[in-house]
């Protein structure tokens, strides 16, 4: 058996053992050797991956391929490149972390978790359209559940909406990918294979589009990302991790993977429409989230623009800027959680996220705090956290065009920066500085251990891909090489 | 020998006499008797179709056998409702069998 | 001379000890481990000077830039990576020893000034941080390490500006700084883009060897906006610069920033971070000179703007850390103008060479300031005026370290201040007699304002103190003491043997016609000081209220802050963010949730068709047959 | 004429043998105690009727054309044998609870009787047969329609569904007469090559179309089955829904473009705007519902569009997907149909409402019914998914992607009911009067679980659209 098949066995596995009993203690132990299980299968995969990278010249490695519905030339196909290994690496760490956010959460949650898991993880080792999108919806459907049921404030109306909008993108997706299958000539689902042929440029148009925006709404482009501020406000902790850390990047992976890899001369042309809008994306969730006064709300928009960098770096179609992109998924993926995980430990706490309630939490949950402003850091990009290097890619590689439009987007989408600065330190200000507002928040405790680990476990990801960032590019950047090539043939 | 044609103006006039008939009349049983009226011209066209223009073979005879056999059995069946509903409503007003709406 | 790497490694690893440990150390501990730590980069700074000037840096009777150690930290596509190393040449040399030393004074300070502070060890760690990042930002070899680093520095100097992290005023002065630095560093940013883009490296070496030849033929063509590339490129860098080094109109954090412990702004705000902007320009200084002549006019008029500017407010100012704020504002501007005034090479690069001097000599005088006003605070418990007067008595020590300081800024000789701005003014007479003018009144200022606080602490009437003041402990004043001698010594140094626009050594003698001006000037304005503010008197009042409504505007530095309040409150915050967050909750959500009405809304105008009338049903039934055949036939 | 012919209709004698069994036992056992085997008897005549379908498998014709059997007409009367046996299995607890005066058995053999007419749809090959077919299995359906007959809702819902289909039935056999009076045969196989497109010949369509859209409940008639869906009783509610549904699909697959072929621009843009037509309309009535089994009409409406779009095309890969998703369509709808049972039996309630919380009180219940909804709204990896997949991939290889991306879209719209009904059970509060865990009886059991597995199953394990597929056409 393909060793990347055990990441989605295990979480399967997992939710079989899941629905044995629901004694506390027996779910704890299933989820947290399991996930860690998962995290081992993820290095394991990595360092599998890194031998074989160096004696093999494939895109993809590990593959394997098993027929499913032979009519449409399904394949159960699975394999990956060095994106989807980060992906796949990303996606454990959080989800273990997310494990330890959800430490008190009932059986019925993790249930649905697992099934999040098996999604995503199916998600970023299929080859196959079809598998691919399946796992997609597979991750997607849990979501109104863990929104709903667990959920705070507005839970019904968010997990709905939540629901709806991503289901409608993945509408658009079911449309184009068909429409992929067929005008490539019907007779492959393989993605390396369909990269091979050439989809009519009249029918690129539309099925560029369609993936496209598909795809987009995941990752939150505008105008579709409204929501992402309804939806993480209302989830639970670790559901908002999950979902802004690994999700989300499902969107920017799935325009990345099909979008453009399969369609590159549409993306040459259609480029500027989805950069206008991504470029606004960026700017416009950073200026959104200037005067929120909700943590979810301030850190959905924040996410509304980092995500949106994403989008734009794999739009400017350079290697550079797609590295970038790469790199920014991961660091967002990784500094969304820690923010999300924080944010859970104050509300629990507080019992508010209204950051006008609050002030002075670093004296009364020290950890939590500087926690809080290191990911504060991370999101504005400081040197060292992983922001930085994420975004700092991805300005030189869009940069890299000599047409003026997009020069001109990229330093427009460099001011983010600057927004993000006064967000993130508007939010430090007043929650964690200053005196202590509420003479009841005086008496509140720190963060437990299992927070902790969360909150740790993930600083260090950050601040790993911040110091040594050369190793994960390097991976990214040798990963591009096919994209590359589709797209250097116009 | 009476044209052809006369026998389906005949119908005709039955069949939307029946179909009005069915959507305007109050009496559950007059629409019951709207859907013979439609069920009876169609036996006619059947009928006349195979004497006038297939008369080699016998399908359209039949066929009317058929819907008149079936027919009956229809009819059965709806009175035998149309009694359980003025039993239960104690009335037989087809507008009054509205319950079920929207 | 790879163990220069250790300088920066050190202090970062303090760093981690000290924050990580906070908890398990003693204060005490922690404050001597920090203390002890910077001691060893001050030590090898040291040790590298000499190395550097004596043994191993001249290359055929030049300065070379030597690149100490380097390594590949990310790389962007085939041409452009980020490399981190030490790259040493005269000006970091000298920056690495002015650092440490007022690192190293500062943190032997702190050890008595943050005694019994809560987050002591928080205090020393983040010290660590800012020294490490300031450290690695003078040796940079590549523009892109250095904005690494100058981010980092704006971190650091933002916890540190916030470390009394429960007083609001301490909060919004650190936000504030952080966030006007981190405009300006988008200029930054985006200028290293354009100059990377075209030049296709980030490398100092290249960018500034023969005489920027690169950057000169790949980016003097490429128009936008009607300014060529270079002139692009090198204005938004010098935004950058401007914006750290509180040029205006971006100067307006740095006085709030004294919100900060006092020997973190001298440190900080004083000596270090604030002339990293200099020490930028200077570094790109080729660049400037041979691609855009242009943005050294630009950076010599802002200069001299903002030293006029800023010496006017001084004047006015009551807050004794706010004065000083100022007067470090008045003179990094003065380094900048030396900057902008100067040419390459040999004489025609006095200004560089001036502009470096002072950086140096004032880096120990403006320390040495600050720790002054930072005992004096100690001892009041104040930073206002008011609460001052006739420390002298109480306070021998600092009273006269703070005379030597003060009239070192002043430039009178033999103090080191003296000898550094006149080379300035002497650069700037030889550049453009009007700039000289403004630097020359700007000079008579300098000593008014400075004496002006000198005078109204230690001399004039004696307040009542709630507690006897009293000098401060030794680990105090011994700092005072040592930059005091600096003060003293360093004007004497042949910097221009050292330091010079093209790393040849010249000799710059003492231009004695603007010397004595400069001299003449610094003394009026002593005496008109003395006249004012050493006996206390109505003479400062009835001045005040004479000139009443400049006086006011100066006082509120111009409005500048109100200015900015209304781009950021009013403009941006009202104008585009909330407009932007209305819009969405409102137009985009609000059409998302309209599509769910609208289907909602269609649902119930066709749910009357369901009659339950089965005969509307049969109408239904028939009617759409026939328009279905009707249909149908017309197709 | 040979007893061969008799051994081809092997399923049909089968099945009347199953009724005539029922009969004798029903009449004989009467009110005896021996009745209570009566329902294990049918269950197993029928489970053992069932499994032998799919055995013994002989193509051919008989009746000079009339009677036609295949691989396919074969598997058409498996997937609605499975039907059935659900439907029998679900049905008994409810006839066990109904007062006295409702004979138990007889359920079971109008049952059986309806399914025979749909054999004989299928079946036929001759439009006299496929007629009878379409009348024996309706009539008896409206007696089950109305089978509470102490209920004034199951006794309107009976009219209204008689009363309804022998209008519609008389409009086909008006377009019926004129085909014949255009064409002179009544022979599927001999009218394909007769006919032409002359007036007569596209009226007689159009009418018989409407006759056959009314059993599928295409919009626009399609206004009987929400009536007639929330006034029977439960199971026949199911049968209805699926099996009937079933069948007349089938119905229409195979005349479409065996018969009709020739006519392929008259009833194209007439079939793609009612396909688009009867998923909007599905859709937005569903929206407002608040009575479950009405919601469920409303959706198998919309469902019946997504049918359409398989058979629409008429390719050999959209009749592949049309009868997998029948197949998937039919234990999904019957699962949901399964709960309602229960729930129906135990609180004798079936508005939305009535499911609040329905997972806190039985969470086995409550899983069924949300894996019956997320495999109607085509969420993976149940079957509705797959066979969602592969009908829009059977109108996107014909290329027509806008009918697709409107059926895409629309499955947001049907998500949004969908989970109305997840969100009663997993969200809301239960309301005071449903504190206990409620049960459902072994049969029902058995029905949950067979539905349950087929969901899962038939989409996941390739075999089974494989096995359809190689059938083919």
């Amino acid at each position: 058996m393909n060793i990347l098949s055990v990441l989605v066995i295990i979480p399967l596995a997992m939710l079989l053992a899941l629905l044995v009993s629901r004694n506390r203690a027996y779910v704890r132990t299933v989820v947290t050797v399991g996930f860690g299980l998962v995290l081992a299968a993820a290095v394991a995969v990595a360092v599998v991956f890194l031998q074989e990278r160096a004696v093999s010249s494939e895109a993809m490695l590990l593959t394997s391929s098993t027929v499913w519905y032979a009519p449409l030339n399904i394949h159960y196909a699975v394999g990956v490149d060095g994106i989807s290994v980060l992906m796949i690496l990303l996606s454990s760490v959080v989800a273990i972390t997310g494990v330890f956010s959800a430490w008190n959460m009932e059986r019925d949650f993790f249930v649905w978790y697992c099934l999040l898991a098996i999604g995503v993880f199916g998600y970023f080792i299929s080859l196959d359209l079809f598998t691919m999108f399946l796992f997609y919806e597979v991750a997607l459907i849990p979501m109104f559940l863990l929104i709903g049921v667990w959920g705070n404030g507005k839970k019904e109306y968010a997990a709905m909406k939540l629901t709806l909008m991503l289901m409608a993108g993945s509408a658009f997706l079911l449309t184009g990918i068909l429409g992929i299958y067929f005008t490539a000539g019907g007779t492959t689902m393989n993605i390396m294979e369909l990269s091979q042929m050439s989809i009519p440029m009249n029918h690129q148009y539309w099925i560029f589009s369609l993936v496209f925006i598909g795809f987009g709404v995941l990752g939150a482009l505008f105008p579709f990302h409204t929501w992402s501020p309804d939806g993480h406000a209302a989830a639970p902790t670790s559901v908002s991790m999950l979902h802004a850390g690994v999700l989300m990047k499902l969107g920017g992976y799935g325009c990345f993977r099909v979008a453009i890899f399969l369609m590159p001369q549409a993306a040459h042309e259609l480029s500027w429409i989805f950069l206008i809008l991504t470029g606004i994306s960026v700017v416009y969730g950073a200026y959104g989230a200037v005067l929120q006064t909700d943590l979810k709300y301030i850190n959905a928009y924040s996410s509304v623009s980092h995500c949106g960098l994403v989008l734009f770096a794999i739009l400017m179609l350079s290697r550079t800027a797609m590295t970038g992109a790469v790199l920014q998924m991961l660091s967002h993926g990784l500094m969304t959680a820690l923010f999300f995980s924080l944010i859970g430990v104050i509300y629990s706490r507080t019992h508010t996220r209204d950051i006008r309630e609050m002030g002075g939490l670093m004296k009364v949950m020290p950890f939590a705090s500087v926690c809080y402003v290191v990911a504060g850091f991370a999101s504005l990009g400081l040197p060292g956290l992983s922001g930085f290097v994420s975004e700092m890619t991805i300005f030189v590689g869009s940069f890299e065009h000599t047409d003026t439009f997009r020069r001109v987007l990229t330093i427009l989408a460099t001011t983010s920066i600057v927004v993000t600065a006064v967000y993130i330190l508007r939010t430090v200000g007043k929650v964690l500085f200053g005196p202590v507002l509420n003479p009841d928040h005086l008496k509140l405790g720190d963060a437990h251990w299992y927070e902790r680990f969360s909150a740790v476990a993930l600083i260090l990801c950050i601040a790993a891909i911040g110091i040594w960032p050369s190793g994960v590019q390097h991976v990214i950047y040798e990963s591009l090489q096919p994209v590359m090539e589709q797209i250097n043939l116009f | 020998m009476i044209p052809m044609e006369h026998y389906l103006i005949v119908s005709s006039i039955m069949f939307f006499v029946g179909v009005y008939g069915f959507i305007t009349r109050k009496n559950l049983l007059a629409v019951l008797i709207s859907i013979e009226l439609i069920l009876n011209s169609v036996e006619i066209n059947f009928s006349v179709f195979n004497r006038y223009l297939y008369p080699e073979h016998m399908e359209g005879m039949f066929f009317s056998l058929f819907g008149i056999a079936i027919s009956a059995a229809e009819t059965a069946v709806a009175i035998a409702i149309i009694i359980n509903v003025y039993r239960l409503a104690n009335n037989i007003d087809v507008r009054h069998i509205d319950k079920l709406k929207h | 001379m790879g163990f220069t790497v250790y300088i920066i490694l050190v202090p970062i690893v303090m760093f981690l000890f000290l924050s990580l440990g906070s908890k398990w150390l003693k204060p005490r501990t922690a404050g001597i481990i920090g203390t002890a730590g910077m001691a060893v980069s001050t030590l090898l700074s040291y040790f590298t000077a000499y190395r550097y000037f004596f043994v191993e840096g001249q290359q055929n009777g030049v300065y070379a830039k030597i690149t100490a150690f380097t390594a590949e930290w990310l790389r962007f596509g085939d041409k452009l990576h980020i490399d981190m190393g030490v790259l040493l040449d005269p000006i970091s040399v000298m920056m690495l020893v002015v650092i440490t030393t007022v690192s190293l004074m500062v943190h032997l300070y702190s050890l008595g000034y943050m005694k019994g502070e809560v987050g002591f060890q928080r205090y020393f760690g983040l010290l660590s941080l800012f020294s490490f990042s300031m450290l690695g930002l003078v040796v940079a070899t590549n523009i892109f390490q250095m904005y690494i680093f100058w981010e980092l520095v704006g971190a650091s100097s933002y916890l540190l500006i916030g470390f009394y992290y429960t007083k609001p005023t301490a909060v919004a002065a650190s936000k504030k700084a952080f966030i006007v630095t981190r405009f300006a560093d988008l200029g930054f940013l985006i200028g290293i883009l354009i100059l990377s883009f075209n030049t296709g490296t980030f490398d100092f070496g290249l960018l500034t060897a023969d005489n920027a030849s690169l950057a000169v033929t790949t980016m003097s063509g490429g128009s936008f906006l009607g300014l060529s590339a270079a002139t692009w490129a090198m204005s938004l860098l010098f935004m950058g610069a401007a914006g750290k080094s509180a040029m205006f109109p971006l100067h307006i954090w740095l006085p709030d920033a004294m919100e900060g412990p006092t020997p973190v702004s001298a440190l900080i705000h004083a000596a270090t971070m604030v002339v990293a902007g200099v020490f930028l320009v200077a570094r790109m200084f080729p660049l400037y000179v041979f691609a855009a002549p242009d943005v050294l006019t630009l950076i010599t008029y802002v200069g001299a703007f903002t030293a006029l500017f800023a010496a006017v407010i001084a004047i006015t100012q009551t807050d004794i850390k706010r004065v000083l704020a100022f007067s470090t504002i008045s003179q990094i501007a003065y380094m900048m103008v030396a900057l902008g005034v100067s040419g390459m090479g040999g004489h025609a690069g006095e200004g560089y060479t001036a502009s470096m001097f002072h950086l140096f000599t004032h880096a120990f005088f403006k320390a040495l300031l600050f720790l002054g006003a930072g005992a004096v605070i100690h001892a009041v418990h104040s930073n206002e005026m008011e609460n001052m007067g006739g420390l002298r008595k109480y306070m021998p020590v600092t009273h006269i370290t703070f005379l030597i300081a003060c009239l070192a800024i002043s430039g009178i000789p033999p103090f080191s201040g003296f000898f550094s701005k006149d080379e300035i003014l002497s650069a700037a007479f030889q550049h453009d007699k009007f700039i000289f003018a403004v630097l020359w009144v700007v000079a008579g200022l300098t000593a008014f304002y400075m004496f002006r606080l000198y005078y109204r602490i230690f001399w004039g009437a004696e307040r009542r103190y709630d507690k006897h003041p009293h000098e401060a402990p030794a680990v105090m004043y011994v700092p005072l003491i040592v930059l005091a001698a600096l003060t003293c010594v360093c004007g004497m140094l042949p910097f221009s043997k050292f330091v010079s626009s093209d790393g040849a050594p010249f000799s710059a003698g003492i231009n004695w016609g603007i010397a004595s001006a400069s001299v003449l000037v610094g003394i009026a304005g002593i005496a008109v000081a003395t006249w004012f503010y050493k006996k206390a008197s109505d003479r400062p009042a009835r001045a005040a209220a004479k000139w009443a409504g400049f006086w006011d505007a100066a006082s509120h530095k111009f409005y500048m802050d109100e200015v900015w309040q209304f781009v950021t409150k009013k403009i941006i915050f009202r104008c585009v963010s909330r407009p932007i967050a209305w819009f969405d909750r409102h137009v985009i959500d609000g059409t998302m949730n309209a599509l769910g009405t609208m289907t909602e809304k269609a649902s119930e105008t066709i749910e009357p068709v369901q009659s339950g009338k089965v005969q509307t049903y049969a109408l239904v039934f028939v009617f759409s047959v026939l328009i279905i055949t009707v249909g149908v036939f017309l197709l | 004429m040979d007893f061969s012919n008799f051994l081809m209709m092997h399923q049909e004698l089968g099945l009347l043998a199953i009724f005539l069994i029922l009969i004798v036992f029903d009449i004989f056992a009467g009110e005896t105690p021996v009745m209570k085997w009566f329902r294990p008897l049918a269950v197993f005549l029928l489970a053992v009727h069932t499994v032998a379908g799919f055995f013994v498998v002989e193509d051919g014709t008989a009746f000079g054309g009339m009677y036609v059997t295949n691989d396919l007409t074969v598997l058409m009367k498996n997937i609605l044998n499975i039907g059935t046996l659900v439907v029998f299995l679900q049905a008994g607890e409810w006839l066990r609870k109904e007062d006295k005066g409702i004979r138990e058995g007889e359920f079971y053999v109008i049952t059986a009787a309806t399914l025979f007419g749909m054999y004989l749809m299928i079946s036929a090959g001759n439009f006299m047969l496929l007629y009878i077919g379409i009348e024996t299995a309706s009539l008896p359906a409206a007696c089950l329609a109305a089978y509470k007959k102490h209920q004034e809702k199951s006794a309107e819902a009976g009219a209204k569904y008689i009363l309804m289909t022998a209008f519609s039935s008389g409009i086909m056999m008006f377009g019926l007469s004129y085909l014949y009076g255009a064409t002179g045969t009544m022979y599927f196989e001999d009218m394909q090559s007769l006919i032409t497109m002359t007036p007569m010949t596209v009226l007689g369509f159009v009418f018989f179309f409407a006759g056959l859209a009314f059993k599928i409940s295409l919009v626009p008639f399609h206004m009987w089955a929400p009536d007639v869906y929330e006034g029977s009783p439960t199971p026949t509610t199911a049968y209805l829904s699926v099996v009937s549904k079933a069948a007349a699909v089938f119905v229409l697959m195979l005349t479409l473009h065996h018969v009709f072929g020739g006519m392929e621009k008259v009833w194209y843009y007439l079939m793609w705007v009612i396909t688009v037509v009867t998923i909007v309309v599905g859709n937005l009535f569903a929206i407002r519902q608040n009575d479950i089994k009405r919601f469920f009409a409303y959706s198998s409406i919309s469902q019946a569009g997504y049918i359409m779009l398989g058979v629409l095309h008429g390719s050999e890969m959209g009749l592949s997907a049309t009868v997998y998703f029948i197949l998937v369509y039919l234990f999904s709808n019957l699962a949901a149909f399964g709960v309602i049972t229960s729930v129906e039996n135990r609180t004798g309630r079936t508005e939305i409402a009535a499911y609040n919380g329905l997972y806190k009180t039985n969470p086995k219940l409550a899983l069924v019914m949300m894996l019956a909804v997320f495999s109607l709204a085509g969420i993976p990896p149940l079957g509705g998914f797959f066979s969602k997949f592969f009908i829009f991939a059977s109108a996107a290889e014909q290329g027509d992607y806008i009918l697709v991306f409107i059926a895409t879209v629309n499955t947001v719209i049907s998500l949004y009911y969908y989970l109305r009904i997840v969100k009663a059970m997993f969200i809301n509060e239960p309301a005071a009067d449903m504190g206990e865990v409620m049960r459902t009886d072994v049969y029902n059991k058995a029905s949950l679980v067979l539905c349950v597995a087929g969901m899962l199953l038939v989409g996941v394990v390739s075999g089974v659209y494989d096995y359809i597929d190689a059938i083919g056409f």
